[in-house]
């Protein structure tokens, strides 16, 4: 296992701490529960904005605590959703008095967690808002599987959101944005290598010499379809494809009804792009590919999205949301509005992503 | 035939040692069709229940089983961690204050285990879950009990009920879950929720058989 | 070979293309000769600070292209040093009228590359300077050797000797401060796994499954040891006492005397750290290893210099300078002084290395 | 016997064909003890200079070699670059304005080649270079002219001498360039820059002893 760890139930342990020695201007941890917080925490009058899941994904969601972004992350074992203990310990630690809201990637584990951390938080009166991201279109259908998976576009609501919350929204407004958010973003990635869970020591998966994996997952969960390793130019055009072709996208998640106090149903739709559409693009490593690669994708996806009449206003090229070691890339494209640039556009302070300030 | 709060702790003990003898096989199950980790989470929650049980221990069945449930939730994480942890907790809140347990207590208490499972995680049978090692497993107890076989007897039936249940995964095309991300590639492999499923009812056979 | 490539021979050209395509506000590219370049250069009346060398080491150079920091970058082939015409191309298209710096790393590519460069910015009557960065202490001996290589000290140095030129500083103060900076920087580093380049299409070496390289180059030059794999924190004393525990080191370089026109030998020696040093700590990942493991390496890095006396007053942890998708690390520590950290502090825009703005 | 333009011109063009038949050759020497580019950039180059060959072509001998030698320079990159660029810059200007050679401004024309790449790079017989393949060479071509031999005959001695050097560098520990970073690790290989030599000589003569 080619990684610079120690033991590897410490792994998670030991890179929290790494964080908190390199950053204390900015995030502070617990440990046992496990959480990264703002280190001027609890902002009074702030609503909380709150991501969390595996770990793995690094610099996400740790990454992207501070100024302007997220008030706690919380890091569960590698790929391992964390459990609603933390999320409720890090509610408690980073509530102003103005509510939670906790930004759920859509996997079955995160999804069961982070709801009984709502009902947790909700018992202990901090008002309280489950969003969920499902924007990866490589999940098709949602009625057959557990529904899309939360990608590329966390990162983009974890970053609009913040902003919002810093500007003075309140819980509904900061939910309704990254709800909004999300029926506007779509992602989808693609790997060249497995990567290697430090627990168990060999990789994930295999994939031959001259293989890769389209629609992976940003656990190593193998993805839609196996082939023969293509150019780089025939990989973001297979991945921007499908994200700019892909047809609207209906499905029902729960959301808290935060009077009665209980689960309620909500069917959202997303709308597919368009001609005219203003994007903010991503293009993500998965952690094992460079950024000299990153931008040749770059390069042809500013083709094709030029091509069909998309405008790309504002990208970030690098690793964002990764999967260890992984090598691959995923595009993320959202749809954004005046609103979300300019909550793009403010200042962020955080260890990944840094702005204006 | 009962079964004692004794051989409750116990099989908690021998549902440690069996998932952490069967840590790989679960997480190379979870390879395949998930994301490899599995058999770590449960191996890393029965670990916690090990360190809590000797807290509880000298209390009844309910708040051992309840104390479990909470430990398999902050520790197991993923999506072992919530259903899991549910199973145990209804499997506490059912059998309250007992310290022992007859065979109808037992259906109660698997009853609610069961059905928590439900509620949380809304898979049905044929899904590719522990579900469907756990429905045909407390269907055959129940069914054994009523029957007025013993509590042996009854588990026995309801653990062939699990592993058929478990086996039968394999052909399933998988509807909820990390492996419903694979469609028609989920088909061929057992699930891995539904052999730590069939582990942990197996251990509790085991348990019972022995010298009490 | 596992990369996000088109043609090989392409490489180079169409990740500059994405650079360009992704930050126009930040750069600009030249094509044949290669070079990156500020979009709003010139800048009258201040300093023109330039490097380059091989491709492959992304986000350095080009990354690295922008507000505060450098106003050009010519990056040659894959791990191989550019040409002397992309440096002088580089050099008029930036030229303010105040002179230009060039930073080089000590390789002999590099140094005869630049060199002539010189001699060409001359003849055409612009004053210009070359600096070398040799900081590397996995190379012992400079009577036998081509001398310390330049590393991680060349991104400090191109962050504060971008921000004294854009201060105002004049072309000998800025290339006396990088002469300081070199000689208060030291760095090492070491792989895990080999990387491949993509003309050639397989490792440049092979290690072992368990085994690592210490005291690696940056272009997968084999390092000084081969050894079985170490724990990360066992690696990171590796690092950082070879790095605290070295020795003054003396060698002869050539500058350029600018009113003669011609080359002179100067000797420069540099001190050991000694405790109560403050210093800049930079964790940098050889390209494939993802962000989390470099916590577990900075968290142990933390903890040695505060038992050696040294105390980090600012830090970088991230992948700066690398060797396309090789997994390892480099420590880089730079003894830094009020002048230095003011200049590291000051604003920075680069598509790479962003704050204060 | 004299060495006409023509030859000079069909000389560079072997040179050509010959490092891209031993591209992946020199990149894997250079992969042992550098950075595994010699192969790629060598070719590079000498691609660049066929590029430009049409143009000079009917121009004299000296202006031939010193685009050859600019080519070089743009187009290499790396420690060859320089080193084989003023080689061929110096060479160039050591016969400006002829159009055919004697062996005497062959000696001339090869001793100020050796010069400039000593200059540029500060290396000695012995350090593992392409030095160690030229310096003896322009002895033996020398002393063989001196002697009254004939181009082609002095040539062969040249390119016997040159590919000793060249062998003689595989027990050499490095002191100049990317391989002296491996100090005793150097030892044992081939210098991938007195390879590249060797076989840009071998080229000359091969091309000489062609029917003019
Ligand atoms: N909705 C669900 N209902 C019941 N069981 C489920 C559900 N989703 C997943 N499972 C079970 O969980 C198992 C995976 O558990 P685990 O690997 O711990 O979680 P994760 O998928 O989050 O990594 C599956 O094999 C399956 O049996
Ligand atoms: N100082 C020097 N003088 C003469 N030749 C040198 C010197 N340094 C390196 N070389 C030659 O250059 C060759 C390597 O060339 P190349 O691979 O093109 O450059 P780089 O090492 O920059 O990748 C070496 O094999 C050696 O023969
Ligand atoms: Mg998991
Ligand atoms: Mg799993
Ligand atoms: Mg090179
Ligand atoms: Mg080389």
């Amino acid at each position: 296992m080619k990684k610079l760890i120690n033991k590897p139930e410490n792994f998670v342990r030991e890179s929290l701490e790494g964080m908190a020695y390199a950053h204390p201007d900015l995030l502070k941890i617990h440990l046992d529960p496990n959480f990264v917080y703002r280190a001027d925490a609890p902002v009074q009058g702030k609503v909380a904005v709150i991501s969390g899941g595996g770990s793995g994904h690094e610099p996400m969601h740790g990454g992207f605590v501070g100024k302007g972004m997220l008030d706690a992350a919380c890091p569960g074992e590698v790929f391992t959703s964390p459990t609603p203990d933390q999320m409720f310990e890090a509610a408690k630690a980073v509530h102003g008095g103005a509510g939670v809201l906790f930004i759920v990637k859509n996997y079955t584990g995160d999804v069961m967690n982070f709801e009984m951390a709502a009902e947790l938080a909700h018992a202990e009166g901090i008002p309280v808002q489950n969003i969920l991201i499902d924007d990866d279109v490589a999940v098709k259908d949602s009625l057959y599987t557990a529904g899309r998976r939360g990608t590329g576009t966390t990162v983009l609501a974890e970053k609009i959101c913040g902003a919002a919350a810093e500007a003075g929204y309140d819980l509904k407004q900061v939910a309704d944005l990254c709800r909004r958010v999300n029926l506007n973003g779509r992602c989808m990635g693609m790997a060249l290598t497995s990567c290697t869970v430090p627990a168990k020591g060999t990789p994930t998966f295999d994939l031959g010499d001259d293989e890769m994996e389209i629609g992976i997952g940003i656990h190593g969960e193998p993805g839609r379809e196996r082939m023969k390793i293509k150019s780089a130019d025939e990989i973001t055009e297979m991945l921007a494809l499908a994200i700019i072709e892909d047809p609207a996208y209906t499905r029902t998640v729960r959301e808290w009804d935060m009077e009665k106090g209980e689960w309620v149903e909500v069917e959202l739709t997303d709308e597919p792009f368009k001609e005219g559409d203003r994007v903010i693009a991503m293009v993500n490593s998965m952690g094992g590919t460079p950024v000299s690669e990153l931008y040749v994708v770059y390069r042809k996806l500013h083709e094709i999205c030029e091509k069909k009449g998309l405008t790309i206003v504002r990208n970030l090229v690098g690793a964002y949301i990764t999967s260890l070691e992984m090598q691959g890339v995923s595009i993320t494209l959202l749809r954004a509005d005046d609103e979300m640039l300019r909550f793009w556009d403010a200042p962020v302070h955080t260890p990944a992503l840094r702005w204006g300030m | 035939m009962i079964v004692t709060k004794d051989q409750i702790v116990r099989w908690l003990r021998r549902v440690a040692d069996v998932l952490e003898e069967n840590k790989e096989y679960l997480t190379k199950l979870d390879a395949a069709i998930g994301d490899a980790d599995h058999g770590i989470n449960m191996d890393r929650g029965f670990k916690r229940v090990l360190g809590q049980l000797p807290k509880v221990e000298d209390k009844d069945i309910g708040s051992i089983l309840k104390t479990t449930g909470m430990a398999l939730i902050s520790s197991v994480g993923g999506a072992g961690g919530p259903l899991y942890g549910t199973l145990f907790m209804r499997a506490g809140m059912a059998v309250d204050g007992k310290q022992e347990l007859t065979p109808e207590d037992l259906v109660t208490l698997l009853r609610a285990a069961v059905d928590g499972v439900i509620q949380r995680g809304k898979a049905e049978v044929g899904d590719k879950t522990m579900v469907d090692a756990l429905v045909p497993a407390l269907q055959a107890f129940q069914k054994a009990v009523e029957a007025g076989e013993s509590v042996d007897i009854a588990l026995e039936r309801a653990v062939a009920a699990a592993e058929e249940g478990m086996k039968a995964t394999i052909p399933m095309l998988a509807k909820k879950g990390r492996a419903s991300y694979l469609g028609e590639r989920s088909i061929g492999h057992q699930d891995p929720g539904a052999t730590s499923s069939y582990l942990i009812l197996k251990a509790l056979l085991d348990t019972v058989r022995e010298a009490p």
